[in-house]
């Protein structure tokens, strides 16, 4: 029961860093962008490049999966996204999904359409007992990894001037502005930290999840889900409802294996329907 | 601006249309080769066009006086669009044979024309035992799930395995290897103690494993599609399984050639059966692999490759037999009872099934030259589909 | 006096502010009734209200004698209650003829037929046609009400609400915007109205107020803080000093 | 002045009658369309696809071009059509248009349903919660196995003749016509309803809601009314492909379905009803010649041009289109 929990967790923690990127950009630039997992995607594939063919330990490769994706993102905001901002939803997710189809098809031209595989240093492999429940050492890895960033976030938005600027910009994008906030320079740089953190989540998740072209469209509807369920006002949003997800998810496909798949859309649509704008949303909150 | 688009969009799609109908030349033979070149499976695809057009380099294109033209279409993987394509291969492109079908919807949804054009059709990839009862035109040159299946629960059988759990892929091909298995496994008053069965597009087989882990099976066994088999051998190590004594046991798919070598420590040691492994020790085999690698950036075969090479010796061979002749009763006629040296070892075409009857081997995944291979150590001779009633 | 609208103890808070403070408004049949009051007074929350654009705190809207505040806006429509909005709310893309057109439709009941084009509904065509012909967009009924000049636009925004037949019309700041000349134009058409239309008209211009309306109210900060006859309030001092005052400097 | 009104309501009359006129344009385009019947005699089971996804785009186009109303779940709709056809077939009723009628109807029933939940929320909610019945729809047709084949399909369909006249033949010259004669039907309709006072008012609710509910129109009825419809369409779009291939499979619920059918809706430009159509042509053109140039990664290019469209917007390529085969035909813009 407790492995359960904690599987279910440690699943809810990845599943966040991997969204909250996209939430950040939802709630910041009120931009749907279903092309957040092809950020994921090309973390996770810097990280096998980097250990398969430069035989970099996995650890090393975690800074790199970041920036990578992080100088994409950076690059496609610049170029296209930055155009897109003041479209309409319907656009964006077209936007977005043909940015899906070019990633998925340059992924499977460029890397061959296979599964790829890391290889986990010794210490990360196995179980280790933590209060006497066995736990995957990986998942457990992933546990603090990521419990750290949320904390971290959490640090950089509530008590660094970015922090506020970035709020200010959420607020109210026309008198942040007006108050002399850069609001494109705060809006760029969030879209690349939000892809950075989705191509560490890619390179983090490529065990557990698996990694091949199809990355960014298998697994939309997951991040989608849990930013919508979460609301994109605030980072602990998104995070109570990865958390929350992810043990659903886990425990939903223990306890009932045959209707495990139903778990999370029946979550999302029950949510939706009671609470359109998310389970966590702050009142008056748009 | 709405009348001329109107206007234009009618004409310039009347003209475009009518171009991409290409000309039937008289004295080819066209093979129509359908695969998933993109989505999930398109790995599939490649091994099989691959394997494919190494045949036809090997062989030439000519045979019995007829060229052989291959014309290649991409399904995605969807079956009404593998069946589209089909018909419109029969009907405009006048191709002979019907080929390639990743996966099993994709042959069902087309056996209904192989019959009603009487095109013979080789089935190189999809693995559910029912897909050649749809059709008399059918041909398999791959395998059956069951026919890799049975001889696993016979060998877990003879090797003291009591408690046995299966973990499947839910969809066809899944459910054909844990039938096949639970029947024959537990035949003899022996306990399938769980039947998992974990949904085609999953993430994560965390929750799945759990609930193996709390049953302390002797062994698992295993069918997922090849590709998640990398993925659920990791998280079998991660959950601890192989410490507490589960074996891992399940059907090739498993540890596909394709990946095998990328799935590291994890998968040494696991043992599988089927009825090709790149490793295979024969002139035969060593000559197609070193030739598939030659042309495949080193790329590995694996079954798949070998069911599209396999299915091309077959439409070679049949049209051989029948002079040259593309009459479809006649070439299915000319493929049964057909047997060679696949590099798979011996096969024979099944007369009365349209199958395969070929060697399973039980292998165990080992470093050789620092690579991994299903090393092979067991073989059942000649078996033949057992879904079959005969 | 039969009395068309009133409100009781309307209240309307949004977070901390009160924005309607317990108003008790009575909009007399037949009235000429003009609401006034400064910026931010409530008196475009007050008309939301009275619509069902928003829903009250607290306190009740009873249309001849009928509690309506639960009724949602559109069927407050049908019940006869029809406005203009300060800033024009039009279809952009449709022309002056087919919205007006689409309003007629609805008040007749028409609006949910599937199968007949108004090509085939001459009644309904015919009566918007009158509408436009009576605001002087008959010229313009089949441009792009997004491509009209703003003084149209206002006709329309009227048209619109006239073509329910309302029993009781909403009029918030109709000559917004308006050049000058034009403002008597719109005003004067809406006073030809038939006297059994109740009219209540929120507007800044005084010289516009005081030649139409006959009662006056004024709110001032959320509440009312005077009302009488248009001379009462003309002669008010604490309206001269604070609103009108502010109002001729304006 | 009487005279004034006179000639205001004449000009009026002429006016909406004149909105629903057939203009000759649209008569070409289905001459076309027929002509193609004898023209292209090789191509008719693509013709046959292209007319169903043209319908299912016509159907996205009555909710999102006319209502304004986004979803990225349209294919549950076209699913349950196609395993109402295919199901009501295999239950041994064979009849091909008296099943399109059913299955028609058991699609607008669903739609009907899970309209209540498209009535609030935002742009966003209901991109999510399409998504998520579509998702659901997916599962349950997934886990009821014994009804609808599961992932294998629904196998064993054999259709009756068309009205018991036409027999379906291999080429797809029956399946074309058909498919074509539905379509026209469904378009016959669809254009009435849009040129109704019902259309009108879809359309007030799309530009202005709020006006929209200021002259009296119940916007929550029209929406649960017009997705119905919606729904009815995509329906007979999804029995018309079940008939005609003689097979349904789970693909038919696909997400990739519904956002094929939103991208053509987008590349043939939406509130027009010609969008889905023309967009559905556009669409099998590229993805054929596209995938016979490069049968692995024609979904790069698919990719690029969606995101052209959407960057550089269609109008302009349209136009730019316009000029460049102008000027290629030596007129002088």
């Amino acid at each position: 029961m407790l492995t359960i929990i904690f599987d279910g967790i440690a699943y809810g923690m990845l599943l966040f860093i991997l969204a909250v990127g996209l939430s950040v950009t939802l709630g910041l630039m009120n931009f749907v962008n279903l092309a957040h997992g092809a950020f994921a995607m090309a973390g996770g594939y810097a990280t096998v490049i980097l250990m398969n063919a430069y035989g970099l330990p996995f650890l090393a490769t975690l800074p790199f999966a970041f920036a990578f994706a992080a100088m994409i993102g950076l690059a496609l905001e610049r170029l296209l996204y930055r155009r897109m901002y003041r479209r309409s939803h319907l656009d964006q997710v077209l936007f977005s999904i043909g940015i899906v189809f070019m990633a998925v098809a340059a992924t499977d031209y460029l890397m061959g359409s296979q599964q790829q595989i890391i290889h986990l240093p010794e210490w990360l492999r196995g179980r280790i007992e933590v209060a006497g429940v066995a736990i995957g050492a990986y998942r457990f890895f992933l546990v603090v990894v990521c419990g750290a960033l949320v904390v971290a976030l959490q640090w950089v938005l509530a008590r660094t001037r970015f922090g506020s600027q970035l709020r200010a910009a959420v607020d109210d994008t026309r008198v942040a502005r007006g108050l002399g906030i850069p609001t494109d320079l705060i809006f760029a740089a969030t879209f690349a930290t939000g892809s950075g953190l989705a191509g560490l989540g890619g390179a983090l998740g490529a065990e557990i999840l698996g990694l091949d072209p199809t990355f960014p469209l298998k697994f939309m509807l997951y991040f989608l889900i849990v930013v919508t369920v979460g609301g994109t006002a605030t980072i602990s949003g998104p995070f109570a409802a990865a958390i929350l997800l992810g043990i659903a998810d886990v425990a939903g496909k223990y306890y009932i294996p045959r209707l495990g798949a139903f778990v999370i859309y029946f979550f999302m649509l029950v949510v939706l329907l009671l609470r359109p704008n998310g389970l966590f949303v702050r009142s008056g909150a748009r | 601006m709405f009348r001329r688009h109107l206007i234009a969009g009618a004409i310039t799609a009347a003209f475009a249309l009518g171009g991409i109908a290409p000309a039937v030349a008289q004295d080819a033979v066209k093979v129509g080769l359908i695969l998933p070149m993109t989505g999930p499976f398109a790995s599939t695809g490649r091994q099989i066009e691959a394997a494919v057009r190494l045949y036809m380099a090997q062989h030439g294109t000519t045979v019995a006086g007829k060229r052989i033209e291959l014309i290649v279409r991409d399904d995605t993987g969807t079956p009404d669009v593998t069946r589209r394509i089909a018909q419109e291969m029969i009907a405009n492109e006048k191709v002979s044979f019907l080929a390639g079908f990743g996966l099993t919807p994709l042959a069902l949804a087309t056996a209904p024309l192989a019959t009603q054009a009487k095109k013979p059709m080789i089935v190189m990839a999809a693995a559910t035992a029912m897909i050649t009862e749809q059709s008399p035109f059918i041909v398999r040159a791959s395998f059956t799930l069951p026919q890799a299946t049975v001889p696993m629960a016979d060998w877990a059988t003879h090797n003291g395995l009591k408690r046995v759990a299966t973990l499947v892929s839910d969809y066809g091909p899944g459910l054909d290897a844990e039938k096949a298995f639970k029947e024959r496994f537990a035949r003899d008053g022996r306990e399938v103690v769980a039947d998992v069965r974990v949904p085609l597009r999953n993430p994560d087989f965390a929750p799945f494993l759990q609930r193996v882990a709390d049953l302390k099976p002797d062994a698992l066994f295993v069918f997922v599609p090849s590709g998640a088999g990398a993925q659920f051998m990791k998280q079998f190590q991660e959950r601890g399984l192989d410490k507490t004594g589960v074996r891992l046991i399940g059907t090739g798919d498993l540890t596909d050639d394709d990946i095998l070598n990328d799935m590291g420590e994890p998968a040494v040691g696991v043992v599988t059966t089927h009825h090709y492994s790149a490793d295979h020790s024969s002139a035969v085999n060593k000559a197609f692999v070193k030739a598939f690698k030659a042309a495949n950036k080193n790329a590995r075969p694996n079954f798949m490759a070998v069911g599209g090479y396999d299915g091309m010796h077959l439409i070679y061979e049949s049209l051989k037999a029948t002079g040259g002749s593309t009459d479809g009763e006649k070439l299915v006629g000319a493929m049964k009872g057909m047997s060679w040296q696949s590099p798979r070892g011996p096969v024979t075409v099944e007369a009365s099934t349209r199958e395969l009857i070929q060697n399973i081997y039980v292998r165990k995944v080992e470093r050789s030259d620092g690579e991994l291979y299903n090393v092979e150590f067991a073989t059942f001779q000649a078996v033949a589909d057992p879904a079959k009633k005969r | 006096m039969t009395v068309a609208l009133e409100t009781h103890d309307l209240v309307m808070r949004f977070g901390g502010f009160l924005a309607t403070n317990r108003v008790n408004l009575q909009v007399a049949r037949g009235a000429r009734h003009a609401l006034i009051g400064p910026n931010g007074a409530g008196k475009t929350t007050l008309v939301n209200l009275m619509t069902g654009v928003l829903s009250p705190t607290e306190g009740r809207i009873v249309l001849e004698g009928h509690d309506i505040t639960a009724v949602p806006i559109a069927a407050r429509v049908g019940l006869g209650i029809a406005r203009t909005f300060q800033i024009n709310q039009l279809f952009p893309s449709m022309s002056p003829l087919e919205a007006v057109s689409l309003a007629v439709a609805q008040r007749a009941g028409r609006s949910a037929g599937i199968w007949r084009g108004f090509g085939a509904l001459p009644e309904i065509v015919d009566e918007a046609a009158d509408i436009l012909e009576g605001l002087h967009l008959a010229d313009a009924m089949t441009e792009r009400s997004d491509r009209l000049p703003y003084g149209k636009q206002r006709a329309l925004e009227l048209a619109l609400a006239l073509a329910s037949r309302p029993k009781v019309l909403l009029l918030d700041e109709p000559a917004a915007g308006v050049p000058e000349g034009e403002r008597h134009e719109i005003l004067d058409i809406v006073a030809s109205l038939p006297r059994d239309v109740s009219i209540l008209l929120i507007e800044h211009d005084m010289d516009l107020v005081f030649s139409f309306a006959e009662k006056i109210s004024v709110l001032v900060q959320g509440a009312v803080f005077l009302e009488g006859s248009a001379r009462e309030i003309a002669a008010d001092r604490r309206v001269r000093e604070v609103y009108l005052g502010e109002s001729a400097d304006g | 002045m009487s005279e004034i009104v006179g000639n205001s309501r004449e000009r009026a009359r002429r006016s909406a009658a004149a909105s629903s006129r057939w203009r000759l344009p649209e008569l070409a385009f289905w001459g076309c369309a027929v002509a193609a019947i004898f023209l292209l005699p090789s191509r008719h089971l693509l013709l046959n696809e292209i007319a169903i996804v043209g319908l299912f785009a016509m159907s996205i186009d009555l909710i999102l071009g006319y209502a304004g109303i986004v979803s990225l779940g349209h294919a549950a709709f076209f699913g349950v059509g196609a395993y109402a056809a295919g199901l009501l077939a295999k239950s041994g009723y064979v009849e091909p248009a008296s099943g399109l009628l059913f299955a028609g109807a058991i699609a607008a029933t669903v739609g009907f349903s899970a309209s209540f939940l498209v009535i609030r929320g935002s742009d966003l909610t209901r991109l999510m919660v399409t998504l998520g019945v579509a998702l659901v729809f997916v599962e349950v047709a997934n886990r009821f196995e014994s009804v609808t084949g599961g992932v294998d399909g629904l196998l064993g369909i054999s259709m009756g003749p068309i009205l018991g006249l036409f027999e379906f033949d291999f080429g797809g010259t029956t399946a074309y016509c058909y498919s074509l004669c539905v379509l026209f039907v469904m378009f016959l309709i669809a254009r009435r309803i849009v040129n109704s006072p019902f259309g009108t008012s879809l359309r007030a609710l799309k530009e202005n809601r709020m006006r929209a509910g200021a002259i009296g129109i119940p916007t929550a009825k029209r929406i649960v009314a017009v997705y119905s419809i919606s729904a009815g369409f995509a329906g007979i779009a999804g029995a018309l492909l079940a008939q005609t291939t003689a097979f349904v499979s789970l693909e038919v619920l696909d997400f990739a379905r519904s956002a094929d059918g939103l991208l053509i809706l987008v590349i043939g430009g939406s509130g027009y009803l010609y969008g889905g159509i023309i967009g559905s042509i556009a669409f099998a053109l590229m993805r054929d010649a596209l995938s016979t140039l490069t049968p692995a990664y024609w979904l790069f290019w698919m990719g690029a041009i969606l995101v052209a469209l959407v960057v550089v917007g269609r109008e302009r390529i349209v136009d730019c289109a316009k000029a460049l085969s102008l000027r290629v035909r030596g007129q002088p813009k």
